[in-house]
């Protein structure tokens, strides 16, 4: 690989990554050159680099699949899709971090190139086709998550959410590292496309139950990113202990990342693969998929988290704790689709989490005006909200009617087509229906039981002062939660238009 | 060439991860957990690097692989002890029995 | 006249916005409140006046696209949702029922203390998802504005209501969700399968006989089984009741009479619209199962309704046991009882608004409704003495009033088919005298208590809401044509 | 004749002017409510003789149609609701009048009236009605009508009661009817009379079928006529106001029983059994209500119990084919009881009490009073040339010439204890000396009027059929529209002269031990104390019901009321509890570990691993 070649490759599709490390890296030089004092034009620096990259992503929205680097870097609709939320979501954090007037002091230049950076690594899973590049994406986020959690280092409860946030991490990836190594051993590959192909040989198949576990392993791996049971545990604490942009993060962005890895990494190179189960065709005695073998094992994992975290959910007295378990349940809805196979799997997955990112980022808005005043933030603390700041409280009934999926929001719309997914294929999913049923359900509780702080319980305190930031996300998200949930076809037609997701398939 | 079958790398790899896993999930000392998971990570590296050499289609793909994990294993120890030396630094301890002020 | 239905369904949105820009002290409130459910009733009027008699099929149909859902594995077949408005026989007549209720209880809301406006305004949202319940043409959207009754429903309840409000406004909320949650999967099976939520088209769908093929005889059994529960639990059928009966006992007046009066018939009008309508050859298979539930209703709630102290709990298990009337005329699967069933929501739900009309202002101003402490009360307020006998003997089905017509026609049809089951239902009649003219008597009769003078009579406004009510249930009840005529073309299944 | 319908809409009218008026007109809704009903009784007199000249009469219309059910409603005349008309607009025009003075000191006077002209519309619309769901309407109609006027002193808890009561056991009865009626639709395929006599007559019902209807409907007759076992409600709605009783619970709505059977009658004489229940049920009826009359101490209760025989005779005399002797008594009962309850109601007015053993020697004050409850008691006592004795007379004959000589027997034991324990009412309140402190003076006009007109038709109304001068009423009632079968009577002359001697004997028994008291009064108390009380306290029929229906019905629903609470709430609950306890261990699990955290992640890990190893054939 010489210069010429080196040349040759179409750069531009990489243009947006370029944009957010540039920004980071000028971020980082100019916190080391400045004061506190002059360290707000940061968070408009950082935004500027995320809305440039995101016009950037816009601008490559029409043209076709590109690989450069020797296929490992990918550009194809569902890269595009993922890195889309992936940029608005950190650009609604970012705005959630802008600072208002009387909190000067604690503006922090790493919390920005770090949080770009971490943005950088989910770019990267989204559009990598390698895992090797998938890896060091996959870390990049990770390793700057870690930090940020545990950013404000006075804190011993953010140091110790940030521990506890390591060591799972870390083992996380150790088990997805020692999957993966073993496909690589199977397949002699590391670019997923190979991989795929090279699933289909006799040594494989030979192997089958070699690449089975190995799929679970990576699998399970993975599923701490998007916090599904089993190794959801990390994420009430870590919610709780870091701040509340942060968190923000994590439940939106870091798990958009997730999915894009899980649904790239898991459906890409096994589509072929052969699975345990034997099926008898006319010509002759065959092995099913492997998806479809492991299918079930998806399906129960995706119901565990479904139940347990509304389950818990409900007992919740701490507001972060409280959305950290709502979002457990979240990403067990979002499996659903990837659970029952539906051939809808990349739209439903796309929309869920689109709707996703504007509730949950909304709720967590809220969250984090309301910890202005008071360390942790209870039911309690949302007492007489409507009397305080009916601003507030509307704006929180809309998310919580988007996050029990009442229509009219984007919440509904979302949910109805998972339900959709679940009970379109052949056989219809009763199982996964009826645990989505039973979770919606036991989700009425909690999220109307803050409604019932929010209208019904009165209130002694003074009104909450809100900073720009904030309002901003607020309205944009609200609104944004109500127009999707309206008019549906705002979105959809978007996605019909621009993604071609089975793109993700071909070579 | 040593007459080394594979199974005996994978095995080794296998026992060296389980051996890390039992002590990230065992050990008292904060720090040791740190360490235990680089274990497991290591334990990673010796499967690709096996592979790469007597796996299927042996290529210089998982020598690359174990180079990258290698330097990310780094990296996240470094963090990892940052966070653990703010910890101390609050509390005064690398007892992981001890940090569990975050639950219910 | 296209685009009424639209302007009736989005009436109350007016009131909404013109109370949302007024200052809740503002003495307007309550005027432009009642004015604000006027509207539609106007608009409803219309609507009945101008709906065409004896046609079939569907009238002031509204289409628009609304939107599609396309998969990329098999895009040229997308799944189309449409906004689509339409009113039969049987929704005409609901839709009027619906906006005349809410116009009376609208005066009830005056007595409300505090908040009137946000009252006002989630009422008028109530308002709004009846409406657009009545008059959707399509699941999908018929599921929306279902879901928007139930969240105004709860902070009506969960605000206003009584002393175990937020018990009441939470067991409302599960068991009603667990009912719209199994609707939602019924639509959405119907919706995967058929590629549409237009009910007209699913009902054609489902007739031809292919059809089969890819819903088997089963699958239908089995939505069929979800959709009595979801609709059973909103009628409510025994053992799905416990909510209703704390909303009746805790839920502000205002809000029982629309309860009381069109809430609970949604779930009449799903099961005859769709229960009857997707799936009739199923609902025949179980109509004995659905006969002996409404048996259940009908004596469990009047056995339980003759214990009661307390006038709410007693008319809410009243309620019960009037609904199993409905059952049993949609039982007995015939055109002459199911237009029983349909006579018993529609004059049920007059008869149960007029006597929360009237708990309402007993409530105003003895401050109870404990049977015990009541007494007597025809010496000091003959008129309300008067209203509310009326009230009680409609409700135990005196002929002359629209109950009995109901009644007669439910079991008329039910005696076709299941004479054994009809003639233990009788009892329920006699049954039904025993406990209400206890309940009547127990309030009205008896000596007079001096504790009880200079307690005020009805008053103008009352008196001419309950006139209305009573006015209706005996035209009903002495010239039932009104009511069949409209509903002629409707057979089982709407 | 094609303003029949006046008749009926004119008590209505009255009705309603008074309710929308009430407070306006206070006094002058009595002149008002007269007015109206006596012109409803020239309309009924009118129809009677346009209908001896043109015959019958019936016009009808759709009332309501869904798809292949249409149901009527119409206005029929002929000779038997031609006859009731009169007897009902007539009785309900004097009850009216005698009311004026009667109920002149009440509060609620224009209530009143209001509630008497709504119960003559609906009596008159009852009598006119040719389909059963209409006779039906109506029918409850009157019931409740009757419920309002007895609840009407609603201050006394006594009254409540009694309303209560009347309305809720006649309900029973309506039940039966209506059962029956649903049966006869999807039988003969229409509720109207003549169709489904015709369709009786056809074949179209089984023999079963027809009995079973006939007993239901006769189930409603039992009710509404206080006909055994469901007479209890009847004694205690003397609670209410005299006039009342003499209108509704002696003249018209009770005998609508005996007029029901009468108008089904067709159906009834297709089954034996039917008419064997019905004859039955009249016989013992009649002596068991004449026993407990015997020892009652309230004159107007003894009325009741008198009223319940006498419908019993009329039920009799159905039940062994005689319809014209049935409809015959039920005219000339109207009349005679009507007379004595206004009487009784007269006295009431003057002594302000109603015990007849603290009555007595109210002859002298009260002449005019005594004469014409003297009347009203020869009438029916049965004294001969009177009118009761010649209907009796008819009774007797025809349940003779029926053949069961047991039933027989029953009617005239019941004859000779009316005779007794009427002369043991008059002698008690009017014979006799007695010092009283307290003025008493005769009744206003307006009370003694109606008597008086009533006490001439109980004198002469039983010519109108006599085998003397002629069965004008019977040739008359042949020429119904229906296939009414009239068994010819001819019963040997013993049975009127014993039927006399047998009136005369219970008077002269009467006079004895209350006028004369030569035979000592509680002779009966003092020799068989048992059958003394037993009597006093009816048998202890009350007491039956109260333990075994109301305090049953009160089981079974305190039993429902704790299952809902317990078990189905309890359940509910329970499910609630699980969930929390469920959320609970979760929080529990929840240790704030992190190495917990990744064990449980890993055995997870670990388990699935197993279970596909095991489920795919690994270990093989």
């Amino acid at each position: 690989m010489n210069m010429s070649t080196l040349m040759q490759y179409n750069w531009g599709s990489m243009m947006p990554e370029f944009i957010i490390l540039i920004t980071a890296v000028t971020i980082s030089l100019i916190d080391l050159f400045t004061t506190k004092k002059s360290r707000t034009m940061l968070v408009w620096f950082a935004l500027a680099g995320v809305g440039l990259a995101t016009i950037f992503l816009f601008l490559q929205l029409d043209d076709g699949v590109v690989s450069i680097l020797g296929e490992t870097f990918r550009l194809d609709s569902f890269a595009k899709a993922f890195k889309l939320l992936m940029l608005i979501g950190t650009g609604f954090v970012l705005l959630l971090g802008l600072p208002s007037k009387d909190d000067l002091k604690d503006v922090k230049g790493e919390y920005y190139y770090l949080i770009l950076t971490a943005l950088l690594g989910g770019m990267m899973m989204a559009s990598s086709a390698d895992l090797i590049t998938l890896f060091v994406g996959l870390e990049l986020l990770s390793l700057s998550s870690y930090i940020l959690v545990g950013i404000r280092k006075t804190n011993h409860f953010a140091n110790e959410a940030a521990f506890k946030y390591l060591v799972n991490g870390g083992i996380a990836t150790a088990i997805t590292l020692f999957g993966m190594s073993y496909v690589y051993g199977l397949s002699g590959e590391t670019n997923l496309y190979a991989i795929q192909s090279a699933m289909a040989s006799d040594i494989v198949s030979d192997n089958r139950f070699l690449i089975v576990f190995a799929f679970l392993m990576i699998f399970i791996g993975l599923i701490f990113k998007i916090a599904a049971a089993p190794f959801h545990m990390w994420a009430p604490d870590v919610y709780q202990g870091a701040e509340t942009p942060v968190t923000a993060f994590l439940s939106v962005v870091s798990k958009t990342a997730g999915f894009a890895i899980i649904l790239r990494l898991l459906m890409v190179p096994f589509v072929f693969a052969p699975g345990t189960g034997k099926v008898i065709t006319p010509e002759g005695m065959s092995f099913e998929s492997l998806l479809v073998s492991v299918r079930p094992y998806i399906a129960i994992i995706a119901i565990l988290t479904i139940i347990i975290g509304n389950i818990i959910a409900l007992r919740q007295l701490n507001a972060k704790r409280l959305f950290a378990y709502s979002s457990i349940a979240h990403a067990g809805y979002i499996l659903i689709p990837f659970a029952a196979l539906s051939e809808m799997v990349f739209e439903v997955v796309w929309f869920y989490l689109l709707a996703y990112l504007l509730m949950n980022l909304g709720a967590f808005a809220v969250i984090h005006a309301v910890t202005k005043e008071r360390e942790d933030v209870t039911i309690a603390s949302f007492a007489g909200m409507f009397r305080r700041s009916p601003f507030i409280a509307i704006t929180m009934t809309i998310f919580l009617l988007s996050l029990a999926g009442i229509p009219f929001t984007a919440g509904f719309i979302g949910k109805f087509e998972i339900f959709m997914s679940a009970l379109g294929t052949e056989p219809k999913r009763y199982f996964l229906t009826a645990a989505m049923l039973l979770g919606t359900v036991l989700s009425y509780v909690y999220y109307f039981g803050l409604f019932v702080q929010m209208y019904f319980r009165p209130s002694d305190k003074k009104p909450i002062t809100i900073s720009a930031g904030v309002t901003a996300v607020l309205t944009i998200t609200a609104t944004a939660t109500l127009v999707i949930g309206i008019f549906p076809s705002t979105a959809l037609t978007f996605i019909q238009e621009y993604f071609q997701f089975m793109e993700v398939f071909n070579q | 060439m040593s007459s080394i079958p594979l199974s005996a790398y994978l095995v080794t790899a296998l026992l060296l991860f389980c051996m890390g896993l039992y002590g990230a999930l065992t050990k008292r000392n904060a720090v040791i957990v740190l360490i235990s998971i680089e274990l497991m990570l290591n334990a990673v590296n010796v499967n690709l690097v096996a592979f790469a050499k007597y796996g299927v289609g042996a290529s210089i793909r998982g020598q690359v692989f174990s180079l990258f994990t290698i330097t990310v294993a780094a990296a996240e120890a470094a963090v990892g002890l940052a966070i653990l030396i703010a910890l101390y630094r609050n509390r005064a301890t690398v007892n992981v029995d001890e940090m569990n002020t975050l639950k219910k | 006249m296209t685009g009424l239905l639209s302007i009736l369904v989005f009436s109350p949105l007016l009131g909404i916005i013109l109370l949302a820009i007024l200052s809740p002290e503002s003495h307007l409130v309550k005027r432009i409140g009642t004015l604000a459910t006027a509207l539609p009733l106007l608009l409803a009027i219309v609507v009945y006046s101008l709906f065409e008699r004896g046609v079939e099929g569907i009238q002031f149909q509204e289409t628009v696209t609304w939107f599609e859902m396309m998969t990329s594995i098999s895009p040229n077949e997308p799944y189309i949702i449409s906004y689509e408005l339409g009113v039969t026989g049987l929704s005409v007549l609901f839709l009027f029922l619906t906006s005349l209720i809410t116009f009376l209880a609208s005066f009830a809301v005056h007595r409300i203390t505090s908040g009137t406006k946000g009252f006002f305004i989630l009422f008028l949202a109530l308002e709004l998802g009846m409406l657009g319940v009545f008059s959707s043409e399509n699941l999908f959207l018929f599921f929306l504005f279902f879901e928007v009754t139930l969240v105004s429903t709860f902070l009506l309840l969960g605000r206003w209501g009584g002393f175990h409000k937020e018990r009441a406004a939470f067991s409302f909320l599960i068991y009603n969700g667990i009912g719209s949650v199994l609707l939602l999967i019924v639509i959405i099976t119907l919706f995967v399968e058929l590629h549409t939520t237009n009910i007209t088209e699913i009902t054609s769908m489902l007739k031809d006989t292919d059809s089969f093929e890819f819903l088997s005889y089963n699958m239908r059994m089995w939505m069929l089984v979800l959709l009595l529960f979801a609709f059973g639990t909103k009628l409510p059928i025994v053992p799905l009741h416990s909510w209703m009966v704390r909303v009746h006992v805790e839920a502000p007046i205002a809000l029982v009479m629309i309860h009381a009066g069109v809430l609970l018939k949604i779930g009449a009008y799903g099961l005859i619209r769709f229960g009857g309508g997707f799936f009739p050859e199923q609902l025949q298979d179980i109509a004995l199962v659905l006969a002996i539930l409404g048996l259940i209703n009908l004596l469990y709630g009047a056995f339980i309704a003759f214990v009661q102290t307390e006038l709410r709990a007693l008319l809410a298990y009243s309620s019960i046991s009037h609904m199993g009337i409905v059952l049993l005329g949609l039982a007995s699967f015939n055109s002459v009882g199911v237009q029983g069933a349909i006579f018993q929501t529609i004059s049920h739900g007059l008869i149960a608004a007029l006597l929360f009309l009237l708990i309402g202002v007993l409530l105003d101003r003895f401050g109870t409704t404990r049977i015990s402490e009541l007494g007597g009360i025809a010496s000091q307020t003959p008129l309300f003495a008067g209203f509310f006998l009326a009230a009680g003997l409609a409700s135990l089905g005196l002929p002359g009033m629209s109950g009995f017509i109901s009644e007669f026609l439910a079991f008329l049809g039910l005696f076709e088919s299941m004479p054994v089951i009809g003639a233990i239902g009788v009892l329920g009649i006699i049954l039904t005298a025993v406990y209400i003219l206890r309940a009547v008597l127990a309030v009205t009769f008896g000596e007079r208590r001096p504790s009880f003078d200079r307690k005020m009579d009805l008053s103008a406004t009352e008196v001419a809401s309950s006139a209305v009510l009573l006015i209706l249930i005996i035209w009903i009840g002495v010239y039932p044509a009104i009511l069949s005529n409209t509903l002629r073309t409707i057979g089982i299944g709407g | 004749m094609d303003y029949v319908w006046l008749i009926p809409v004119l008590p209505l009218l009255s009705f309603l002017i008074i309710l929308f008026t009430r407070p306006v007109i206070y006094k002058k809704a009595g002149i008002v409510g007269t007015l109206f009903s006596g012109a409803a009784f020239v309309g009924a007199l009118i129809v009677l003789f346009s209908h001896l000249e043109n015959g019958n009469f019936l016009v009808e219309g759709n009332w309501l149609s869904i798809h292949a059910l249409t149901l009527t409603v119409g206005l029929e005349v002929n000779p038997l609701n031609a006859l009731m008309l009169v007897i009902v607009t007539l009785v309900s025009f004097l009850v009216h009048m005698y009311s004026m003075g009667y109920m002149a000191d009440d509060e609620r006077f224009a209530t009143f009236f209001g509630y008497l002209g709504l119960f003559t519309f609906s009596m008159t619309a009852l009598v006119l009605s040719p389909n059963l769901l209409q006779i039906y309407f109506f029918w409850e109609l009157v019931g409740v009508c009757s419920f309002l006027l007895v609840g009407f002193y609603f201050y006394k808890p006594e009254a409540k009661a009694a309303a209560k009561k009347a309305f809720i056991v006649t309900r029973i009865g309506d039940v039966g009817l209506l059962v029956a009626i649903f049966l006869l639709y999807w039988q003969t395929g229409t509720l109207e009379l003549d169709g489904i006599f015709s369709a009786a007559e056809a074949g179209e019902l089984t023999p079963a079928m027809i009995t079973l209807t006939a007993i239901l409907i006769f189930v409603g007759a039992v009710g509404k006529s206080g006909q055994f076992p469901l007479h209890t409600w009847l004694p205690d709605a003397m609670e209410g106001p005299t006039p009342v009783s003499a209108l509704i619970h002696a003249a018209t709505m009770v005998a609508a029983g005996v007029y029901l059977v009468a108008v089904m009658f067709p159906l009834f004489t297709a089954s034996d059994v039917a008419m064997m229940t019905v004859a039955i049920t009249g016989g013992v009826t009649a002596v068991f209500a004449a026993t407990i009359a015997l020892v009652q101490n309230d004159i107007k209760r003894i009325l009741a119990y008198s009223t319940i025989s006498q419908l019993g005779y009329m039920m009799l005399a159905l039940g062994t084919a005689g319809y014209t002797a049935a409809v015959f008594h039920l005219t000339t009962h109207a009349f005679f009881k009507a007379l004595l309850f206004l009487a009784a109601g007269s006295v009431i007015h003057a002594a302000h009490e109603q015990n007849i053993h603290k009555l007595g020697g109210l002859g002298k004050k009260l002449k005019g009073t005594a004469l014409l409850f003297l009347i009203g008691s020869l009438a029916i006592a049965g004294f001969p040339l009177f009118s009761g004795f010649f209907s009796k007379d008819e009774i007797l004959a025809s349940a003779f010439s029926n053949g069961s000589y047991i039933l027989f027997g029953l009617a005239l034991l019941t004859a000779f204890l009316t005779a007794f324990y009427m002369f043991r009412l008059y002698f008690l309140v009017f014979s006799g000396e007695r010092e009283r402190n307290e003025e008493i003076k005769e009744s206003p006009r307006t009370m003694l009027i109606p008597m008086m007109v009533l006490a001439v038709l109980a004198v002469f109304s039983g010519f109108i059929h006599t085998h003397w001068f002629g069965t004008f009423l019977g040739d008359w009632l042949e020429t119904t529209p229906y296939p009414v079968l009239f068994s010819s009577i001819d019963a040997p002359y013993w049975i009127m002269i014993l039927a006399s001697a047998l009136s005369i004997g219970g008077i002269a028994l009467a006079w004895f031990m209350y006028a004369k008291q030569s035979i000592p009064r509680n002779w009966l108390y003092g020799s068989m104390k048992e059958v003394h009380h037993v009597l006093y306290r009816k048998y202890y029929v009350d007491e039956l019901y109260r333990t075994v229906f109301v305090k049953g019905l009160y089981a079974l629903s305190y039993f429902w009321s704790y299952f809902d609470r317990f078990i189905v709430e309890g359940g509910a609950t329970a499910v609630k509890g699980l969930v929390s306890q469920l959320g609970k261990t979760g929080v529990k699990v929840q240790s704030g570990q992190v190495q917990t955290y990744s064990a449980v992640a890993f055995s997870g890990l670990v388990l699935v691993l197993l279970v596909i190893a095991a489920l795919g054939g690994y270990f093989q």
